[in-house]
């Protein structure tokens, strides 16, 4: 039972790290990035590329990892604006299509790039440490790593978004782009700027993805659905709420594991339904009004 | 010049792209052995061969399948690797009545799969593999070899390998509850699950020493690294199809050290081709000479679907379907894997069986890990290089 | 201050402007009436960027603006009330006018000042705009324009669906914020009303100025020659 | 609604005989054009190859998927990535009609699309409480909650799916002559019923709900019987798809028919050839024809190329490549709306 | 027996109470005008009365019929057409379009009577000349004319406008006094919201005064005017 709760968590840790950019992307800019869980992956090659190069350690990982963040947030910067600023607006379709389209992209090139082998990160054997918790449970150190990354994420985006300038004329552009503009505040900026800090928040997940099992190219739309379940099951617009949606998320499968492993994920998939259905707006929802 | 045509199948990219990587390089080798182009029914033929890649989806197969034969109109088709390669481009032959020889997928999962009848057999398809008898046999053999409580834990995904493996009746649960096994088989799971601890949980809680299963590659490593961080340490680890290529092995880090899996082909196989004359040592070494990657498995398989399509096409009367068809089922020859022939009764009217070993995966020297056969009970001319450890 | 010369606006292929010369001084209130349709609210947008406009037909203190992106625009001090309020829906009452302060302009007008203004809005701050009344809308967008510290606010359609109280409010505001240096331009349907409020006027009819005089001296029918054409 | 009686008299017409267009000489030319390539292609067994056909019935399957997601999303406005749900639902339909009861699978096609779409009729209770972004998700959830379930039935196959083997005693050139008729009358109907409702009244209120459902509601269209017509339509018609495809193909699996790239090749269709047009899928069926037939062998080169073309369309030919055309040149082959004249 | 009729009607959104218990009931061909401060509850009430929102509490008959649990679209089909204060046009849709949808399933016409009854509302609106534009095209003006046009297309029995008369021109409101004149005319009842006071006491029967949710005044539109209550949270000293 309590071995249960732990790994739930730990399950839920990763699926928080998967979904805060997709929260921050999906729930405060309305664009339907279809691409994440394939961002996600390639972060995670970028990170094998990287450690190609400069050779396999703990340390090199480490550093790799550290220098993988600033790209990250640039790619995104970039990709957002010169790529999905062009398919913002009431129409959730062409954020689909395109995301669509950069999904099947980053897919085939890495396939062409590292083949179907799947890859992983060596973390010089800190994968498979762990600690033992009375009653014979044990956590792993590095799921413990991911669950304290996902928790000082959630925190530091809720501030960003919730208490900064920054975030509020986030929302203000993604309400009427054309008054906030008018109010002096940057649009192209200003979602880049978001969309760079997903990919911080992506990179970071695809990195520890890498590390805790193996990546292949395909492997993204997997990790894009269980993020948009958690993040919808969180509610829009609140970062606690997309950390509690991937907890029910991550407890709901590994009930469903329990019961029968080939319905674990079809568990988190019901229990996802559900909500929408008892709850549409979620369980958090950014409390309005 | 005349031309015959051969269709190949395989998965080029996806997630079972490994299986169909050596392909391009076998079928280079193919045009140079080739060239000069095969007499059928006394006439010369220039030969062509049609790779077409399945992007590891059934769907895709079966249609690239109809392409060759409709539209390419080939004499013959070749596929292997996997049931979601192999069995959709065996049905589409069938149906179109086009012969076809499939190769890499036990027999069972290929021929009950497909829904075939035992009785009738298939008209225009025949497969040449191991069955799943023969990696039950070599796996408790192996295991059988070292000290465990005969505990066994099992993984077997909801996929064509997974379902055929883990089948009740013609998979592992009954010969090993026969030889005096216990298994945990927690139930079927999807490819590409993120979490193993329902499964580990309930293997520790039975004291399982032993794991067994076919999964993928990702979800091999997903595993066996839960499994270490939440305590769990069996003695021996075989899984099939997860294990089979050295770029997983690699990805696993020290995870891999000690893993066994099945070994099918191996460049210590005592046999030769009947096309190239090299030896199974030579047509590896030539592999990684030509590509600078470590040898795999797959090699001698595509090397030897060749091989049969050669020599039963040189053998067929004309390039009607039927006579390239009886041509086949008359097939006798010594391949690189081994002998092929066709015949008998039930679904041996189109299995041909090849010989199976088991093996393990040791740090190595040229390469980062190498496998060593392990055990050869079940075909002794091939030479063990070794004896099984426990992990 | 602020000046446009011959400008002409298009949407597509159609010209919705064509050749406006308007000039304004500082701390006076113009009115810009006209039919609906007539390119009232497309001359504003101009004026702040929201429709293109060749650079130097629009001068703000004797730098061609037009054309400029809106938020350089603001950053100079031209503010606006758009047309139809365009509360931001998904923030606060407070977060609105607070976002209305991006353009970082010192000046006068801050949070509490607004309060003063409209005091139901404190009531509401914490509300989401769209949860509020027509009204309460429109106090808002006020709100929000004037915390930008502008020294030319646009209004477009200030009073359109308010109660007369609340107009009273609004346009004895007026002349405080003009008091305070700031320079009005308000586009307004009741003429009598933009007559008592400005101290010039221009009237538009069909994309050109059919009258421009000071508010004072036009007369009734000199008025609804210019509306609806000779 | 009886009870209470409409009033008739003060509102009675004041003017008779608007006149409104609603055609041009172009689209009725292009209608000529159709039928005779109809007639045409109705032969195309008698004198064509079996390749032909057999090509002909895979394009037809995906026109009429992307056709059907144009009507849901282009009309209907309801973005759905999960329509895979009722290809997949349509293809197990048939087979379980075909492999155990015994039907001839051919009869089994249009009953697995007729289950499809009354498959749609529960879901739609769960979709639609969803709205544009959320709805796209949701309904990808949703076939994925399908896969799963199928996935875990041994008697298909499980996840390793099964072969159709009804189809196993019919000769190969009736069954290749019977696909491709069948296939042909699926374009058929797909293309002149959507091009009829969309002409009628009942077009005039789905347009109107894909502009503002509110609005819609409150001039008296039955926004939620509409859209659950709408539903189960584009249900049914993936349905048919999908039974189609899987006569085709013969083998059927959980992950091949329930597989996201049905949607998404019909998405870069209907959006390639323009959204909300019934021109749209079938330009873009032609042009994704022609791009796989030339270019598939180039693998993941090709698929990359596919993706780019979606965006660039998406980003640079907002209302694709037919869009681009009707307003460049006013062609439109099938015109939907109503100009007052006079 | 009244067209339309509400018995306590209350809404409530959060802490807040938007209808406070509002009975009040129109006679089969009278107009109503309906005035209060901004925020007073107006336009809930209409979203009550045509079912876009529904009632905590109270009923709301029309036609002698409890039509409370009723969706929209019946009651429109019932005859009750409004139009919305923001405008919600069919964007796409050329504004003849709109109409003809109006008058197919808020009118329940067929489709060839429809085209003649959005042609004469538009003639009777003045947007002819913008009948063949899309609605999303035009200016806010002219979509509110729209608003107006598309709720005469479903041919009403009780026809609910709110604040239709807003940054209209003196001339032009008197034109759209004028022709809601002929509207009423022909027996259409009418309840309607403005602000604009003096054209809603140029065609009100009767006036209702809403604040706070709450009825503030109701009667002769003159008397309600000059009711001292009134004139202080609604006119200001001026008016
Ligand atoms: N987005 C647009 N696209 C195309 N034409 C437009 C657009 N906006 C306005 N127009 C046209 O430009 C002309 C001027 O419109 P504008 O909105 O400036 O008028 P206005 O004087 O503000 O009218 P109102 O009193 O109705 O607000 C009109 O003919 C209008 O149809
Ligand atoms: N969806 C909603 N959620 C929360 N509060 C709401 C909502 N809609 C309206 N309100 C509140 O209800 C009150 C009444 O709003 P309503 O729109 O009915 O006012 P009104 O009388 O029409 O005002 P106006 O004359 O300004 O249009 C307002 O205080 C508003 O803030
Ligand atoms: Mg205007
Ligand atoms: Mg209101």
């Amino acid at each position: 039972m309590l071995d249960l709760f732990v790994q739930a968590a730990m399950l839920g840790g990763l699926y928080t790290l998967f979904a805060l950019g997709q929260s921050l992307m999906f729930g405060v800019m309305r664009l339907t990035n279809t691409a994440h869980g394939d961002f996600i992956v390639l972060a995670a090659f970028g990170a094998v590329a990287g450690l190609m190069l400069v050779g396999a350690s703990g340390a090199a990982t480490v550093g790799v990892a550290l220098a993988l963040l600033p790209v990250a947030f640039v790619f995104g910067w970039g990709l957002q604006r010169f790529v999905l600023n062009g398919t913002l607006g009431r129409d959730p379709l062409p954020s689909l299509v395109v995301t669509f389209g950069l999904a099947i992209v980053i897919q085939n090139l890495l396939l062409q790039l590292f083949s179907a082998d799947p890859r992983s990160i060596e973390t010089g054997g800190f994968n498979t440490r762990s600690l033992a918790l009375p009653g014979g449970v044990a956590v792993g150190a590095l799921p413990l790593l991911v669950l304290g990354v996902a928790l000082a994420a959630t925190a530091a985006l809720q501030w960003l978004f919730s208490a900064t300038a920054l975030g509020r004329s986030f929302r203000a552009v993604s309400d009427d782009r054309e008054v906030a503009e008018l109010m002096g505040v940057h649009a192209g900026k200003v979602y880049a700027l978001a969309t760079g800090i997903a990919f911080v928040l992506v990179a970071i997940a695809g990195v520890l993805q890498a590390m805790r099992t193996t990546v292949s190219p395909s492997d993204g739309p997997l990790l894009l659905l269980f993020a948009f379940e958690a993040v919808i099951i969180g509610g829009m617009g609140s970062f606690w709420g997309t950390l509690a949606g991937a907890m029910l998320l991550g407890l709901a499968q590994q009930v469903g594991f329990r019961l029968d492993p080939g319905w674990g994920i079809w568990a988190g998939h019901l229990v996802f339904l559900a909500v929408l259905v008892f709850r549409p707006q979620g369980l958090f929802p950014k409390t309005r009004g | 010049a005349d031309v015959v045509k051969i269709g190949y199948v395989s998965p080029q990219t996806g997630p079972l792209a490994p299986f169909g990587e050596a392909d391009k390089w076998v079928i280079e080798q193919m045009k140079a052995a080739l060239k000069d182009g095969i007499a059928i029914g006394g006439k010369k033929y220039e030969v062509q061969v049609l790779l077409k890649d399945s992007q590891s989806s059934p769907n895709r197969a079966g249609e690239v399948a109809n392409d060759l034969i409709l539209k390419e109109k080939v004499a013959l088709v070749l596929t292997a690797g996997t049931p979601e390669t192999a069995n959709p481009v065996s049905d589409a032959c069938e149906l179109n009545e086009v012969p076809c020889i499939s190769s890499v997928v036990p027999w069972q999962p290929w021929f009950f799969g497909r829904k075939g009848d035992p009785a009738k057999g298939f008209n225009w398809t025949y497969h040449v593999f191991w069955g799943l008898e023969d990696v039950i046999a070599n796996f408790t053999n192996g295991w059988k070899s070292v000290s465990t409580n005969k505990k066994v834990g099992g993984l077997f995904p909801n996929d064509g390998d997974g379902n055929a493996w883990g089948d009740k009746e013609l998979g592992f649960p009954k010969p090993l509850s026969q030889m005096g096994f216990t298994l945990t088989d927690p139930g079927r799971f999807q490819n590409g699950t993120q979490d193993f601890s329902a499964q580990i949980a309930k293997f520790k809680s039975e004291g399982v020493e032993i794991v067994t299963g076919v999964v993928i590659p990702p979800d091999a490593k997903t595993f066996l690294t839960q499994a270490r961080q939440q305590g769990f340490r069996p003695k021996v680890v075989t899984l099939g199809k997860a294990l089979l290529f050295p770029g997983a092995i690699e990805a696993l880090g020290d995870l891999g050290d000690g893993l066994t899996t099945e070994v099918w082909w191996s460049p210590s196989h005592p046999f030769s081709s009947s096309l190239t004359k090299q030896s199974a040592r030579q047509l590896a070494d030539a592999y990684e000479a030509g590509t600078k990657k470590q040898w795999t498995q797959p090699i001698g398989f595509a090397h030897a679907l060749f091989e049969i399509a050669g020599n039963a096409l040189s053998r067929s009367k004309s390039l009607k379907n039927t006579d390239v068809r009886d041509a086949i089922a008359a097939t006798n020859l010594q391949t690189v894997v081994g002998p092929v022939k066709w015949g008998g009764q039930g679904p041996f009217r189109n299995v041909s069986k090849t010989p199976l070993v088991l093996g393990q995966w040791v740090k190595g020297g040229k390469h980062k890990y190498d496998l060593v056969i392990v055990n050869n009970e079940a075909f002794k001319q091939i030479p063990a290089g070794g004896q099984l450890k426990p992990i | 201050m602020l000046a446009t010369q011959g400008l002409q606006a298009f949407y597509g292929d159609a010209q919705a402007l064509f050749g406006i010369d308007f000039t304004l001084a500082p701390g006076e209130v113009v009115a810009v009436i006209g039919a609906n349709g007539a390119g009232k609210s497309t001359f504003l947008k101009c004026l702040t960027g929201l429709v293109k406009a060749p650079r130097d037909a629009v001068r703000f203190r004797g730098e061609g603006i037009g054309g400029l992106p809106p938020g350089e625009i603001v950053r100079r001090g031209v503010g606006m009330v758009p047309e139809g309020r365009r509360l931001f829906p998904s923030l606060s009452v407070e977060e609105n006018l607070l976002v209305g302060a991006s353009a970082r302009r010192p000046g006068p007008w801050n949070l509490r000042r607004i309060y003063q203004l409209f005091p139901v809005l404190q009531e509401k701050r914490r509300n989401p705009g769209t949860a509020l009344s027509g009204g309460q809308q429109q106090m808002v967008a006020i709100g929000r324009a004037l915390m930008a510290n502008p020294e030319v606010l646009l209004c477009d359609e200030l009073s359109l669906g308010l109660a007369p109280i609340v107009i009273q409010e609004i346009y004895r505001a007026l002349p405080r914020l003009t008091q305070e240096g700031m320079t009005v331009v308000i586009v307004e349907q009741d003429v009598q009303t933009a007559q008592r409020v400005s101290q010039r006027l221009y009237c538009f009819q069909e994309g050109r100025v059919s009258l421009a005089a000071a508010s004072t001296q036009v007369t009734r029918e000199q008025v609804s020659r210019a509306y609806f054409g000779v | 609604m009886s009870a209470v009686p409409i009033p008739g008299e003060p509102w009675a017409a004041a003017s008779a005989g608007v006149t409104v267009q609603r055609g041009t000489r172009a689209n009725q030319l292009a209608l000529a054009a159709g039928i005779l390539l109809l007639l045409v292609a109705a032969t195309l067994p008698l004198w064509g190859e079996s390749s032909w056909m057999r090509e002909f019935v895979e394009i037809a399957c995906y026109f009429v998927f992307a056709m059907m997601w144009n009507l849901l999303a282009g009309y209907g406005g309801m973005v759905s990535i999960g329509q895979q749900a009722f290809f997949g639902l349509g293809g197990y339909a048939m087979l379980a009609l075909g492999n155990f009861a015994g039907m001839n699978p051919f009869v089994a096609v249009p009953l697995g699309a007729l289950a499809a779409a009354l498959v749609a009729l529960p879901v739609s209770w769960v979709a639609f409480r969803l709205q544009g972004g959320y709805f796209a998700i949701g309904t990808w959830v949703i076939a994925e909650v399908f896969r799963l379930g199928i996935a875990n039935i041994p008697a298909v196959g499980g996840g390793s799916g099964t072969t159709l083997t009804a189809l196993r005693g019919i000769g190969k050139s009736t069954r290749e002559s019977v696909t491709y008729w069948m296939a042909l009358a699926c374009v058929v109907a797909c293309i002149a019923g959507v091009y009829l409702f969309l002409r009628s009244k009942q077009g005039l209120a789905l347009q109107a709900i894909r502009d503002n459902e509110v609005a819609a509601e409150s001039q008296g269209i039955a926004v939620r019987r509409m859209k659950l017509a709408v539903y189960a339509v584009a249900a049914l018609g993936a349905g048919l798809a999908g039974a189609l495809y899987f006569v085709g193909n013969l083998r059927i699996s959980p992950d091949a028919a329930f597989s996201v790239n049905w949607t998404a090749f019909a998405i870069f269709m209907v959006v390639i050839g323009g959204i909300g047009r019934i021109e749209g899928p079938i330009v873009g069926a032609l042009i994704f024809w022609a791009l796989n037939k030339f270019f598939s062998d180039w693998g993941t080169w090709y698929l990359m190329g596919l993706g780019l073309l979606a965006i660039v369309v998406t980003l640079f030919f907002k209302k694709g490549l037919w869009g681009y055309a009707q307003e460049r040149w006013g062609w439109s082959l099938f015109p939907t709306q109503r100009r007052l004249v006079g | 027996m009244p067209l339309l009729a509400l018995h306590d009607v209350r809404k409530a959104y959060g802490a807040l109470q938007v209808t406070d218990g509002i009975s009040l009931s129109v006679e089969e061909g009278e107009t109503l005008g309906i005035l209060g401060p901004n925020g007073a509850g107006k336009t809930t009430l209409f979203n009550l009365v045509s079912g876009d929102v529904r009632a905590d509490s109270g009923r709301v008959e029309y036609a002698g019929r409890d039509v409370t649990a009723l969706p929209p679209h019946q009651r429109c089909r019932a005859g009750m057409a409004r139009s919305y204060q923001v405008p919600q046009p069919f964007g796409a849709m050329t504004v003849f379009e709109n109409l003809v949808t109006a008058a197919c399933f808020g009118g329940r016409q067929p489709e060839r009577a429809a085209w003649e009854t959005a042609h004469d509302v538009l003639r009777e609106t003045g947007l002819l000349p913008h009948a063949n534009r899309p609605a999303g095209a035009l200016t806010l003006l002219n979509r509110k004319r729209l608003e107006l046009a598309r709720a005469l297309a479903t041919r009403p029995r009780l026809l609910l406008l709110d604040e239709i008369a807003g940054g209209l021109t003196e001339h032009e409101a008197q034109e759209l006094v004028a022709e809601l004149r002929r509207i009423k005319a022909r027996g259409v009842t009418m309840v309607w919201i403005e602000h604009v006071v003096h054209a809603l006491l140029s065609l009100s029967d009767r006036l209702f005064v809403i604040d706070f949710g709450r009825k503030l005044a109701e009667g002769e539109p003159q008397a309600v005017i000059a009711d001292p209550q009134v004139r202080r949270v609604y006119m200001g000293v001026e008016a």
